[in-house]
């Protein structure tokens, strides 16, 4: 057994540095790099003069947000005014609580036992994401509903539709790995794909999964709540300054945690590739320091394919229709899942 | 060991509330102030705004909702099922499960298509 | 510690359910409502039933709480919509609640093994795996019966809430329609 | 784990319930009705589990679970019927609802 004020050092230490990466490090260089990525679509520079190729842009727009006059326009319904940005973080925070990062590691013979990368044990653990991920509607619909505005509304209610619609089909995605994997650990679903990545026989849950984690995030080709065209940013139009940043802050860092739970349950979070482990070329992920770092950036380096693609999509793919959205999310990804749970219970049972 | 768990969980809720109340204390500290009326009004594309604020919203969105919670719960009791569903193939029971859970999948489809016939799935009108 | 947490939890539950019950606003009945569930979820966590205690907060918080919010937002009713004359009457409340009081009283006093510390359940209880085997083992009925129910349900909403949108019905509040 | 007993854990369940009959019996407009409703159904549900961690049986947990499938299907079906209300009477006044009155 492990000396209990280690071990909540350890607890305190993967909190910092979960919340410092993520807050602190992926948002602000997603940021950058969707603008560099933007520009280079576009056949222009994007921002390239703060610092090296203009990697402290983030940071510069960091503090001018928090510098700009705290604006609170008159006819906003004050209190949710200001709650609503509030209510957009704390998931947003929260949602990583059960992302392991790595694999039950030694940390190079510190520990006795195995230790998990992982912020919370919790017995629930992909559940627990799902239930985060769906209170962030209310940051949304609180933001347009406090801002009285008409675009807001009508904003706050596309995207909380909006979300709420592929919220089904990504929960039934979800319930076909479960039944891949039989647990609802993440850690456990990682090691039940060893040998074959959830991805082959899940291929139409991932389907329906990653148009539902675009929709969720309100990103293109989803981002309809958004449309500047239309809807002059929908949510938080009336939303100036850092307001707007922490709702800025809180769509990067779920799409952080979406793209790990993509990794996590389609793509064999750290394993090596789909028939291949790290112990086959020599490498012990569990004992050796170097070999849980080289896990852990194997598993970094499959997120930040995913945040690509996110980036990658948006600055290719246009807007969809309402309508169009709204029918792809029922009528064609949501019996997709419910046809993809019953091939996989019938290969299961019959094959 | 459930108590490291949770307390880790409530340590980023806090986290995330301060990050939010701060960052919001800071900029109402740090912020400059220029006032002047205009600054405040609402932004409706620079034009003042114009017509009653309490406009109503198509129902659908209701309809919309309704049908989330009602396949949502469906969804979380086809978790269970799920778990237990490798468990049942093990002891050989593997009829049984399926057959559970094909007729809720079912139940949960039929719903669907009622939804579908009715129009209830229609934003193009 | 966890003694006190609990009185804390405890009380902050009911004074979020009095606010829930007695805000004159729904949307503050609502967010406090959120609160209130949140709460529970913690209590659940303090009793150990993780599980449910994650259910609670998808399906109640994550799920009735938005439809309410989603009423809300789309009626957008103003105050005089809201409100009609809602007094207290504190005779008839007291008189309820003591009689109910009266009746948890009698039961305490009859059972005293009731106020005895419950003992440590089994290291399983609480647990996805558990709540899973019980309820497929023995209520896989009754699930097929709460999948009826919930079609049932959807039917019902369909027949009330929705009308084809049809010229003549102007007066409803389809016509200023957003989306449609 | 906290160690309490279930009179503990039942008295909060009974205040809780109460609190939210007592919303329901006072409050006007139907939407308060409704989210008082919810409150009693979740103060059942507190109680339903506490009785599944004393007897250590998963079958309280189970039950839960029926319950708030009957609490969603409620407050669609209730929602619904206050849309419905809305249009009749472009408030939400639940003593206007008399229609029905002999």
């Amino acid at each position: 057994m492990e000396d209990t004020t280690i071990l909540w050092l350890f607890l305190l230490g993967k909190i910092v540095l979960f919340f410092s990466v993520v807050f602190g490090a992926v948002a602000p260089i997603m940021i950058w790099v969707e603008r560099r990525v933007a520009g280079l679509v576009q056949d222009r520079y994007g921002p390239n003069r703060v610092g090296p190729f203009g990697l402290l842009q983030s940071l510069a727009d960091g503090i001018k947000l928090i510098l700009k006059e705290p604006l609170i326009p008159q006819g906003v319904r004050k209190p949710y005014y200001l709650l609503a940005p509030i209510l957009a973080v704390v998931p947003a925070a929260l949602s990583f609580a059960v992302i392991p990062f790595g694999p039950p590691t030694t940390l190079g013979g510190m520990f006795e036992t195995p230790q998990r990368l992982q912020i919370a044990n919790l017995n629930v653990g992909l559940i627990f994401v799902m239930t985060v991920t769906s209170l962030s509607v209310y940051g949304v619909a609180l933001a347009g509903w406090a801002s009285n505005n008409k675009f807001s509304v009508m904003g706050a209610l596309r995207a909380s539709a909006q979300m709420i619609s592929y919220e089904l089909a990504a929960g039934l995605a979800i319930v076909s790995i479960i039944m891949l994997s039989g647990s609802v650990d993440l850690m456990r679903i990682v090691e039940s794909q060893a040998g074959l990545w959830h991805i082959f026989p899940g291929f139409l849950a991932f389907l329906v999964f990653l148009p539902a984690i675009y929709a969720e995030t309100n990103r293109t080709p989803f981002d309809l709540p958004e449309a500047e065209a239309e809807l002059v940013v929908g949510y938080h139009t009336e939303y100036s300054g850092i307001k707007f940043g922490l709702f800025f802050l809180s769509e990067y860092s779920i799409m952080t945690t979406v793209s790990a739970i993509a990794v996590l349950l389609f793509f064999g979070g750290w394993n090596l590739l789909p028939g291949l482990n790290w112990a086959d070329i020599g490498i012990d992920i569990q004992n050796s320091m170097i070999g849980t770092l080289i896990a852990v950036s194997w598993f970094a380096a499959k997120v930040a394919f995913f945040l690509f693609l996110f980036v990658w999509v948006r600055w290719t793919l246009p807007r969809f229709r309402y309508d169009q959205l709204m029918g792809l999310g029922w009528k064609t990804l949501l019996p997709i899942a419910i046809f993809n749970i019953l091939i996989i219970a019938g290969f299961m049972v019959f094959a | 060991m459930q108590i490291f768990d949770y307390s880790g969980v409530l340590i980023l809720l806090i986290l995330g509330v301060l990050t939010g109340v701060g960052a919001i204390l800071a900029s109402e500290i740090l912020g400059s102030r220029r006032y002047y009326p205009r600054k405040d009004s609402p932004y409706e594309c620079g034009i003042p705004s114009e017509g009653a604020d309490n406009t109503r919203f198509s129902v659908k969105f209701y309809l919309v909702a309704v049908s989330f919670i009602l396949f949502d719960i469906e969804t979380i009791f086809l978790v269970p099922w799920a778990i237990e569903f490798q468990n049942y193939l093990q002891s050989g029971e593997g009829i049984f499960i399926f057959f559970i859970g094909g007729l809720f999948l079912f139940v949960l489809t039929l719903g669907l298509i009622y939804e579908w016939r009715k129009g209830l799935l229609d934003w193009n009108q | 510690m966890m003694e006190f947490a609990f009185y804390l939890v405890a009380g902050l539950m009911l004074l979020s359910a009095g606010l829930v019950a007695f805000r004159p606003k729904p949307i503050e009945s609502a967010l406090w409502l959120i609160l209130h569930f949140f709460l529970t979820s913690t209590l659940y966590v303090f009793i150990g039933a993780d599980f449910v205690a994650v259910v609670q907060l998808l399906v109640y918080a994550g799920a009735i709480v938005v439809l309410i919010t989603f009423v809300i937002l789309l009626l957008n009713l103003n105050p005089q919509e809201i409100s009609g004359g809602e007094s207290i009457r504190w005779t008839s409340t007291v008189l309820f609640l003591c009689s109910l009081g009266a009746v948890l009283f009698c039961l305490h006093i009859s059972t005293p093994s009731l106020l005895e510390k419950m003992p440590a359940p089994g290291s399983s209880f609480g647990s996805i795996e558990a709540f899973s085997r019980t309820m497929i083992q023995n209520y896989s009925w009754s699930f097929e019966v709460a999948g009826f129910l919930l079609l049932l349900a959807l039917i019902g909403v369909g027949l009330l809430a929705y009308r084809r949108p049809s010229t003549r019905d102007h007066s409803n509040i389809e016509n200023k329609s957003e989306a449609a | 784990m906290v160690d309490v007993s279930i009179a503990q854990l039942l008295f909060v369940s009974f205040a809780i319930f109460s609190i939210g009959a007592g919303g329901f019996l006072i409050r006007k407009n139907a939407i308060s009705l409704l989210i008082c409703l919810e409150l009693m159904l979740n103060a059942v549900n507190i109680a339903f589990v506490s009785f599944s961690r004393l007897h250590n049986n998963e079958s309280g947990t189970v039950l839960y679970f029926f319950v708030i499938t009957v609490a969603a299907c409620e407050t669609a079906v209730g929602l619904a019927i206050v849309l419905n209300l809305f249009r009749l009477k472009k408030n939400i006044r639940i003593q206007e609802a008399n229609a029905l009155r002999g």
